[in-house]
């Protein structure tokens, strides 16, 4: 059983699932081939499952479950994989979300489109999915531009009026990002031919690679413009309630609960241990975009008037977080904003979800048409409050242990910085507090009354969301025990260590 | 043997060609250009193949000629299919490619 | 008696000791209620039939076992008195360690049974009150999910644990304060408390970062520690962060705002919630942190500043409300203020902190309930001007809520003159001007409340028509009568043989005050002061009372009616700046961001307008620009290799 | 340069210039054919005796004789007309093309290195063999691809040429009855159109028929023979021989049968 290739599986499971979706003749009926695609989800969790306990912690390699092949020798190209802490954390979130998305997104779609729909998913999460374990650079980038394929169909065929629009935006933006990046990863290829006299693309030889400063700021550039669409930070973001905005909510929760964080990881796999010196010396750039977008986010979604716009500005405000986390190099920081990519995606799928059963039901996303709902539908009402509190980062569920992480960590290292990104969890309560009181509270309007409460499908969809948030805010050690040593190994490429304690005479 | 008179005679045809393609409309005397045009480069190959001492430049040729005689099949088949529907075999008459 | 002259000084002694025994079950006081609420909430209306009587259960039982508990722990010797129950590693982040621990001494047991204690009461009262409501099962799953809350916060041996059930009773008063889901006002006045508790919550937050900065440690052990080694200014900059959240959940000035909305909720809840437990949250966060006050007086200052100003604040906002309930709650912010105040003065000031938190426990929670009672019977009407004369019909309650009365008084020897009175001397220990505060408070207070026991209970009958006020039923005004019962013994009971300074000593420290005016006359004093409240008062009111409330009153009424203005500068600085900035970022985020994205877009189609004239659609122009691409190639490779 | 050369190399161009030069497509053709004749001439000239003879059977005898029969099923029309429609095209033309030619000649002329050896001392068993040698050992893959290419240009044309039937076919009553509609809403003549040589002393194909009143009948003549100008003009004498008979002054004798 330990010397399967695992990740290579998880890869081509989805999407052999989703070519045979695809090949599923509509005639058959479009609950058996729903099933078939809910069938190899679930299937790819259990590969997770089965792939994580191979998964051994305090080991000294990085990498586990490392494949090697090669691919195109003669640019030193292979198809190698293995995961890490972060890896395995961002597979695991993968491998949750979409049976999850699936289940809630099962009426969302015609009859005749349903196949379509589902199959896209599954290969967007296998692409996703090599985006995650891929150790090889370039690897990496053909399928961080690849997945790009799905997700633009997605949304553009599976949205509201304005989704055509929304679905070139968010290519235009993720390619301009994409081709940047391109012209970092040969140039980082080139210059290593020049140190070494040989050419890789190995994750392991670019990282121990002596770049010049000079070049590594030139580089950093590239690379974090590219990330820094995709996560995404202000002023990128303009893509993102465009098409978090105009798509479902299954396809949303994907683009930003999993799609995005392609961005954060590419900065801690990618950015930080390529171009370490240059990511210290720039890191005061991303720290003030991280600020800003925290509060940008916010800002904006208090003046949504449209749910998931709302919500997708949220997520912007939230990724400023985690950018913060990153950029604070301390162990705290970093453990935190891995632990906030994770709590994101469970937070973002509850908040998204719920409201998509709400939008679902009223045909509307504009928050004015719904008042009052709590009246006809209780416990919907609880799921999106759970939702808002999961996005207000409240004690005691996984985003409080992420935020305050985070926060924690760059107080260690910018007191003031950490002190203002702080006061973002004021403008949090008023966004999400004020949607609960818009949607729920008040007398029924038009739209809600008379709509039906939520359904036994659609809870089971939520149920392993909320529970892992809750457990994850009790007991989130098991995660941290995970990532910590990514953390610690991110610190080491960077070469930075924690601050000492204040306190007189030393630790 | 001097070949510099073959290529000069090669270039002249070429350009001969060239302005046949440009110039002429009927869509069956663009194609004669083209041939034209395909000859002249083939000279070309024949005479740095003499140049050279090797037959790697008459082998070229060759599969231009099986090539070239593709091509005018499958030419002159879309010539008469746009024949068919227009009634014409002025090449301007086809610009559908207009932007 | 009221002091033991032998009692000087005591120093805080008290070492962690790991729970075993009974005191391994230490959770068990938490799970009770938190496993009330659970099955309430998850349950659904499968639970409507036994939900309510289950959840009244709960706290009952953690209340029984606390009492064991405390039973226990007063078996053990006082250095012995720390328990600390690890249940397991929270979060391990390099140097950052959060355990997941318990800690019961004598100050979290204090609390704990308080809470548990009037927790109980409000329950079986809620049964009465609630009858009649269709969503009750979800306010008894709430009401479960605070006290549950506000265990793990009392007995939390962290910050960050105690930062969890902070946040928790926070959205347990959110969830009840809205709990009137359809009524507008409820629930912006729901959001109002989550908003500016989330002030106070970045103040807590704030000093947690800076204490693990500073310490690399943020249990309340290590904190104690290692509080000496820490440089003045990070003192004094967790204390005041401390403070911040403190005044957040106290409502003390300038995050009081909330709190008189907050009476929106349900009668038990302004009982339980915003008059006896959670409210004090932030007087327990300040003494919990007196190792780190006591080593900054600038802090304590600051600490001293805000409760005299909140208790002034409220006691005046106290004397112009209409609404029986938000009078309540604007005495209820006075009475934190004092707490907070003493909790200020350092060791003087601990056990006298948390004695008023105690006696105000009850005799405020016997008040809200008094009013929740008369509102019952007079249909939900909380304007005293139509109320008047009640205390015939209702006997019980009227009875029950004079106690109260006399006790938040200070009239000897209800419980407020044993635990007000000491506050009043320690003020005047530490400076003359917080010593004359509050003794003005003292007036004040007395005022107000004789004002509106006054215009409820005496004076004339101002009933609506259709009203025909009845006594409660039982399940009502047991818990009541059992209060009153508190009100009257809880204060000799706790100064009887200085039992709570002995009590708390070991974990607070105290010191005995000293004031410049020698104690009786200042007993003198503070009674005189209130008698003169209660003689305007009654020279006002008990007659006859306006129906409708006069209009031509002085500019200070009219300020006291709007809360001070507390609202009024939220609105105007907060909401209105906030509404523009939000106003100002959609701009900038259509114009700049999205009109950059805008403006490339139509250059690039603008571009490519131009470009696609060269799109003649003729063959042989392509191959013109071919030919000619194909020549200028050539006549490249030409001049390069010249 | 030799004399072989100077007289091949001149009919090329000859050839070439006569394609572009010459109205009609058949011309071009025929030209087009001189020069690849006279550039076999230059192959064998070069020591490729077998490229010169597949440049014979395969141009001249193959693709030219393909060209002649597309242009008898094309035809003729507008587009053989010398005249430039497009605004400075044929300026720019001759301009790109001569620099490029003098280009051409400049940069690869100049390329060219001579290595010395001749071809005919390094063949083993003669150009044939060579030449197998090399197409079926060192481009033997090309060579396969080529059979592939060639077999998919097949297809390929047959598929372009092949006309697939979208319409049921019309059986004579739907025809009259579409041919009658068409007549009542266009007014289109019902019936079939004069022949060519009515009336006339001829019966050429490019003799025009002639109308009652001596005037030309203009359907009578083919459309190719139309758009190329080669209509035959109509005796005076004849026209007026049709009027004399048409008003019944001349009576034609032998063709007297049942009329009058």
């Amino acid at each position: 059983m330990t010397n399967l290739p695992y990740l290579s599986m998880l890869i081509l499971l989805p999407l052999i699932g989703s070519l045979l979706v695809f090949a599923i003749p509509a005639a058959l009926g479009a609950v058996r081939i729903k099933s078939v695609a809910l069938g190899f989800s679930l299937l790819t969790f259990a590969l997770f499952v089965l792939a994580g306990l191979q998964f051994e912690l305090g080991t000294d390699d990085q990498f586990q479950l490392t494949e090697n092949y090669e691919w195109i020798g003669a640019f030193g190209v292979s198809w190698s994989v293995g995961v890490d802490g972060l890896g395995l954390v961002m597979l695991g979130l993968v491998s949750i979300l979409v049976p999850v998305v699936l289940l809630a997104a099962w009426r969302d779609v015609t009859d005749e489109a349903a196949g379509k729909f589902f199959a896209l998913v599954l290969m967007l999460q296998s692409f996703v999915t090599a985006v995650f374990v891929a150790t090889d650079l370039f690897m990496f980038y053909v399928f961080f531009e690849v997945m790009l394929i799905p997700m633009y169909f997605l949304i553009g065929r599976y949205g509201n009026a304005d989704r055509r629009k929304a679905a070139v935006k968010f290519l235009i933006f993720s390619l301009v990002g994409g081709l940047v990046l391109l012209a970092g990863v040969i140039s980082v290829w080139v210059q290593s031919i020049q140190i070494t006299g040989f050419g890789s693309f190995d994750l392991e030889y670019l990282a121990n690679l002596d770049l010049s400063v000079e070049s590594q700021r030139w580089l950093f550039a590239a690379f974090f413009f590219a990330f820094a669409i995709k996560a995404p930070l202000v002023p990128l973001h303009s893509w993102l309630p465009d098409a978090a905005g105009s798509s479902s909510p299954a396809v949303a929760v994907l683009l930003i609960g999993i799609l995005d964080k392609v961005g954060t990881y590419g900065m801690l796999r990618f950015l930080l241990p390529m171009f370490p010196e240059a990511s210290v010396e720039l890191a005061p750039i991303a720290l003030t975009l991280a600020v800003l977008s925290i509060f940008y986010g916010a800002v904006m979604a208090i003046g949504s008037r449209d749910m998931k716009r709302l919500m997708a500005y949220v997520s912007i405000s939230h990724f400023g977080f985690i950018v913060l986390g990153i950029f604070a190099f301390t162990t705290q920081g970093i453990s935190g904003a891995m632990f906030y990519m994770l709590s994101h995606g469970l937070s973002t799928a509850a908040l998204f979800l719920a409201a998509g059963y709400l939008m679902h039901r009223t045909s509307s996303s504009k928050i004015d048409d719904h008042a009052g709902a709590f009246q006809t539908t209780p416990l919907l009402a609880g799921f999106i409050l759970f939702g808002a509190l999961s996005s207000v980062a409240l004690p005691g569920l996984a985003s409080f242990i992420a935020e305050f992480t985070v926060l924690l960590g760059t107080f260690a290292r910018y007191p003031v910085l950490a002190a203002v990104a702080t006061l973002g969890i004021v403008v949090a309560a008023v966004y999400a507090l004020w949607l609960y009181q818009r949607t729920m509270t008040g007398h029924p309007s038009d739209a809600v009354t008379g709509i039906k409460d939520i359904s036994g499908r659609e809870v089971i969809a939520l149920s392993p969301i909320v529970a892992l948030t809750i457990a994850l805010g009790f007991v989130p050690q098991p995660a941290f025990d995970i990532l910590n040593p990514t953390s610690a190994k991110v610190m080491e490429q960077v070469n930075q260590v924690d601050p000492e304690a204040l306190i007189e005479g030393g630790n | 043997m001097d070949v510099t008179n073959y290529i000069i005679l090669s270039a002249i045809l070429f350009s001969i060609g060239a302005v046949g393609v440009l110039v002429r409309r009927n869509a069956i005397v663009m194609f004669m250009s083209i041939e034209l045009m395909l000859n002249a480069t083939n000279l070309a190959f024949v005479a740095f193949a003499r140049a050279n001492g090797n037959f790697d430049g008459q082998v070229v040729a060759f599969f231009v000629m099986v090539v070239a005689a593709a091509e005018v099949v499958i030419g002159l088949a879309i010539i008469m299919a746009i024949f068919r529907t227009r009634k014409t075999a002025s090449i301007d008459e086809a610009n559908l490619l207009r932007a | 008696m009221r002091y033991s002259f032998a009692l000087e000084a005591i120093s805080p002694s008290l070492t962690n000791q790991v729970a075993t025994g009974s005191f391994a079950n230490l959770w068990l006081l938490i799970a009770l209620p938190l496993f009330g609420a659970l099955v309430l909430l998850l349950g659904g209306n499968r639970t409507n039939s036994f939900g309510p009587l289950l959840a009244a259960l709960m706290p009952i039982a953690s209340f029984g076992f606390a009492v064991y508990l405390w039973l226990e722990l007063l078996a053990l010797p006082e250095e012995l008195r720390s328990q600390n129950l690890i249940l397991f590693e929270w979060i391990n982040i390099g140097s950052f360690q959060v355990p997941f621990g318990l800690q019961l001494d004598p100050l979290s047991m204090s609390f704990v049974l308080l809470i548990t204690g009037v927790g109980s009461l409000i329950h079986i009262y809620s049964l009465g009150y609630m009858d009649h409501d269709p969503g009750k099962r979800r306010f008894f799953g709430y009401l479960n999910l605070f006290v549950a809350a506000m265990l793990l916060l009392v007995l939390a041996d962290n910050y960050l644990l105690l930062y969890v059930g902070w946040e928790g009773v926070g959205l347990a008063s959110y969830l009840l304060i809205g709990y009137y889901q359809h009524k507008p006002s409820a629930a912006a006045a729901a959001k109002k408390a989550f908003v500016v508790n989330r002030v106070g919550d970045v103040g807590l937050s704030l000093a947690i970062m800076l204490m693990f900065v500073a310490f690399h440690t943020v249990t309340f052990a290590g904190i104690s520690d290692k509080a000496e080694q820490g440089s003045a200014t990070v003192l004094f900059l967790i204390g005041l962060f401390l403070l911040v959240g403190a005044a957040g959940k106290s409502a003390q000035v300038p995050l009081q705002s909330w709190l008189l909305d907050a009476m929106e909720g349900p009668t038990p809840v302004s009982a339980l919630i915003h008059a006896a437990t959670m409210v004090t949250a932030g007087v327990y966060l300040i003494v919990r942190s007196n190792s780190i006050y006591d080593l900054s007086v600038a802090a304590q200052n600051a600490v001293i500043v805000v409760g005299v100003v909140t208790l002034l604040a409220g006691a005046f906002i106290g004397m112009a409300k209409d609404d029986i309930k938000k009078a309540l709650a604007a005495s209820t912010m006075s009475q934190i203020g004092y707490m907070v105040l003493a909790a200020g003065l350092g060791p003087i000031g601990y056990v006298y902190a948390i004695m008023h938190l105690l006696t105000h426990g009850f005799f405020k929670a016997g008040m809200f309930l008094g009013a929740g009672s008369v509102m019952h019977a007079m249909n939900d009407e909380v304007d005293m001007r139509k109320f008047g004369a009640l205390r015939a019909v209702m006997l019980i309650t009227f009875g029950t809520f004079f106690v109260g009365y006399l006790a938040i008084l200070g009239v000897p020897p209800f419980a407020g003159f044993y635990s007000k009175d000491l506050i009043i001397e320690a003020a005047f220990d530490r400076s003359i001007i917080a010593g004359i505060a509050t003794l003005l408070g003292a007036g004040i207070t007395a005022f107000y409340m004789s004002r509106l026991i006054l215009m409820t209970f005496f004076s004339n009958k101002r009933w609506e028509d259709d009203a025909h006020p009845h006594e409660s039923p039982a399940t009502m005004t047991i818990p009541m009568i059992l209060l009153a019962v508190g009100s009257v013994a809880s204060g000799y009971l706790l100064t009887f043989n200085d039992s709570l300074k002995h009590w708390l000593a070991p974990v607070t420290g105290y010191k005995t005050p000293e004031p410049p005016i020698a104690i009786p006359v200042l007993i003198a004093m503070t009674l005189t002061t209130v008698a003169i409240g209660v003689a305007i008062a009654i020279r006002m009111y008990l007659r006859q009372a306006d129906r409708v409330a006069p209009t031509n009153v002085s500019i200070f009424t009219k300020a006291a009616r709007k809360d001070l203005y507390g609202d009024a500068i939220n609105e105007a600085v907060f909401m209105r700046g906030g509404q523009k900035v939000v106003n100002g970022t959609t701009t900038v985020d259509n114009s700049v961001v999205e009109g950059s994205v805008r403006f490339i877009g139509r250059i690039t189609l603008g571009l490519s307008k131009i470009i696609r004239a060269t799109q003649t659609g003729y063959t042989r122009n392509y191959a013109l620009a071919m030919l000619l691409g194909a020549s200028l190639m050539l006549l490249l490779a030409a001049i390069v290799r010249l | 340069m030799s004399l072989v050369f100077a007289i091949s190399a001149t009919l090329a161009v000859a050839g070439a210039l006569g394609m572009l030069l010459s109205k009609r497509a058949v011309h071009s053709a025929l030209f087009v054919a001189l020069t690849m004749i006279s550039l076999a001439v230059l192959y064998l000239q070069l020591s490729a005796p077998f490229l010169g003879m597949v440049q014979i059977i395969v141009y001249t005898g193959a693709v030219m004789m393909l060209f002649l029969f597309v242009l008898m099923i094309v035809g003729v029309d507008s587009s053989d007309s010398l005249t430039e429609t497009l605004r400075g095209q044929r300026v720019a033309a001759i301009a790109v093309a001569v620099a490029l030619g003098l280009l051409l000649t400049s940069s690869i002329g100049g390329a060219v290195i001579a290595s010395g050896n001749s071809l005919d001392s390094t063949i083993a068993g003669g150009n044939v063999q060579a030449i197998a040698n090399l197409m079926f050992g060192k481009y033997v893959l090309a060579l396969e691809v080529t059979a592939a290419l060639l077999v998919t240009a097949a297809v390929g044309a047959m598929v372009l040429a092949h006309r697939e039937r979208i319409t049921p076919k019309l059986n004579q009553r739907e025809q009259q009855q579409a041919r009658f509609a068409d007549y009542a809403l266009t007014g289109k003549h019902p019936g079939p159109l004069p022949p060519s040589g009515v009336y006339a002393r001829h019966n050429a194909v490019d003799t025009p028929a002639l109308l009652p009143d001596g005037s030309i009948a203009a359907n009578s003549v083919p459309a190719p023979l139309q758009a190329r100008g080669s209509v035959r003009e109509v005796d005076q004498v004849d026209s007026q021989q049709i009027v004399d008979l048409s008003q019944g002054n001349v009576v034609i004798e032998g063709g007297d049968d049942g009329r009058n």
